[in-house]
């Protein structure tokens, strides 16, 4: 179903209130839904480039990510934005973020293949922080004794960081390249 | 190391302790760390493979061909540092001195000529292999962490839908509540370490702006000068400002008579209230 | 502070960004802190009154209530929007969840209790929500002057919980220091 001229307006704002009331990137197929009778994906992927021209010179932008499209405020506003609000993100920790990598560039992988990997345990609350974020999730379990839950990434992790897929994740350095460490490690 | 240790982020760029007020960024060359620093400093090593990585990166030792005399000698002095103090070791930094000296003796044996050029016999290749795989997910930690990330670079729009018009109603458990409880106190000890640390600040902050602001208006209605929607301690800071510029006689308080709206006015420019 | 006519773009373009960014409704106040130096609230109030009518035909609006200013669907785009049944289901805002929380683990409570504890001003839809919800409900009156209503959770919030009684509640003490802050979401 394609769509007449005329009509091309009012299905841009419909397709901007819906993107705008959902908190997470709507995927294309319920975008499609929006409309009666639906849309061809095509025609309602030019109408959302369409749409993202129009906010090019604004502070917040349209884009896509792993789970669909969504609006997002750019950073130069986010930090303007981050002095209204009284409480700053906090950080992850390096376990965190160390158990993080290691899940997103090895898996799926064992919590024993991780700890194999920093050469220290894994906490549990490491891994249910990961969990409870939405960024890791149990995938399978390896059939050795014990059948230990195998750990991935979810869609979501490649949402909040602005990835479409996990090779856009950033190269690893080579093996061994004397990379710049932190003052204190 | 406890649990909540393991979680709290250690800034790296900043010192990782303070001794008697100096900051600490680095860990001295003759290996003296004041006793009230050392927990510190090795909380922020994220286990043996970490420490070892930093001795062979500080002394510009190469990974491909480590010395196991002299790495062996740095690590266990640290070991030895720890016991000493009694500071409770993890059981990784014991096992890794266990493998460093079993290493360094394999290397004194002497090997047959006919696979000496093997690197599959080399005792260190199983470590040179782990650290340089624990050092690029590191790495890849790092880079991780400085990807622009939602809701701290950016954050993904919403806006205000009727609840009504929704048909399917958020489904919450009693981990969802004691998740957001937790976010509640982490956030409250935030703050708290915020204010200590700010609190001074703060009131000078408010005093420059309500200066600022009587540079424009020249009167202001004294109750104007609390928007509605600030916290309490917004509000009180804000008041205490302002007691703060009177006391310093940069602002004059007038009223034409009693019960009237209190002005506030810069003290040079007070000639007579507004009618 | 007034604003040149230059800047009066930018300014209205980073007041758009941070309410759309926000599903609640914004404080003065708070729109005010966007800016350094400040802008005199009368300043802040012809740009939301400007950006309003640029708003004016599209299927979202700005609008202004209590507590606030907020961006909201229309009511009629609203319908088609929800259309697209979401795959997830919708997840309550952190203001509601915290506020929840506070309720159930320190009630009965003022509105006021609620602010020094979050730190944060509780707008009144927050509390709707969860009062049309049938979660919590006014249990007396503090008293004090202006005789504050007290909050506390319903048998109907145990009963979707599961829970047979309050006594039943996770247990505080333990998370309180494990758990890693997940960023603002």
């Amino acid at each position: 179903m394609t769509l007449p001229e005329t009509e091309i307006p009012a299905a841009k704002q419909l397709l901007e209130a819906a993107l705008l009331s959902s908190p997470e990137a709507v995927p294309m197929a319920q975008l499609r839904k929006l409309f009666e009778p639906e849309l061809a994906a095509d025609t309602v992927r030019r109408l959302l480039e369409s749409l993202q021209e129009d906010w090019q010179a604004r502070a917040v932008e349209l884009v896509q990510v792993a789970s669909g499209w969504r609006f997002q405020t750019r950073p130069e506003a986010q930090e303007k934005i981050a002095r209204m609000i009284p409480e700053k993100p906090p950080r992850y920790s390096r376990a965190v973020m160390e158990t993080l990598a290691i899940i997103a560039y090895r898996q799926p992988v064992t919590r024993g293949d991780i700890e194999e990997i920093r050469g220290v345990a894994v906490s549990t609350p490491v891994l249910r922080t990961l969990e409870a974020r939405g960024w890791i999730e149990v995938v399978g379990h390896r059939e050795v004794p014990g059948r230990p839950a195998l750990y991935g990434t979810t869609p979501l992790l490649l949402d909040d960081l602005n990835l479409r897929s996990l090779q856009e994740l950033p190269p690893l350095a080579p093996l061994g390249e004397d990379v710049v460490l932190p003052e204190a490690s | 190391m406890n649990e909540a240790a393991d979680l709290l982020e250690v800034p790296l760029a900043e010192p990782i302790a303070k001794v008697r007020g100096e900051p600490f960024v680095g860990l001295p060359q003759d290996l003296y760390i004041p006793p009230e620093a050392l927990e510190v400093f090795l909380e922020s090593f994220e286990g043996p493979l970490d420490l070892l990585l930093y001795l062979i990166r500080k002394n510009s030792l190469d990974i491909l061909d480590i010395p196991m005399a002299e790495l062996t000698r740095q690590y266990m002095e640290y070991v030895e540092a720890m016991r000493s103090r009694r500071l409770e070791l993890a059981a990784e930094y014991l096992v890794m001195a266990a493998v460093l000296i079993e290493i360094k003796s394999r290397m004194l044996l002497p090997r047959p000529a006919a696979v000496a050029s093997d690197e599959e016999t080399d005792p260190r290749a199983e470590l040179m292999r782990r650290l340089m795989e624990y050092e690029q997910m590191k790495q890849a930690a790092l880079t991780l962490d400085e990807l622009p990330r939602n809701g701290r670079e950016f954050a993904a729009v919403q806006v205000w839908v009727d609840e009504t018009l929704n048909q399917r109603l958020p489904q919450i458990t009693a981990r969802d509540l004691l998740e957001a409880w937790a976010q509640v106190l982490s956030r409250a000890k935030i703050n708290q370490h915020h204010r200590i640390t700010r609190e001074q600040l703060s009131v000078r902050e408010h005093m420059t702006r309500i200066l600022r602001r009587l540079r424009e208006q020249t009167f202001v209605v004294f109750h104007e000068l609390f928007e509605s929607g600030v916290t309490v301690p917004e509000a009180v800071v804000n008041f205490i400002a302002i007691l703060e510029l009177v006391k310093e006689s940069l602002v004059k308080v007038s009223q034409s008579e009693a019960y009237a709206p209190l002005y506030l006015s810069l003290a040079e420019s007070a000639s007579e209230l507004p009618s």
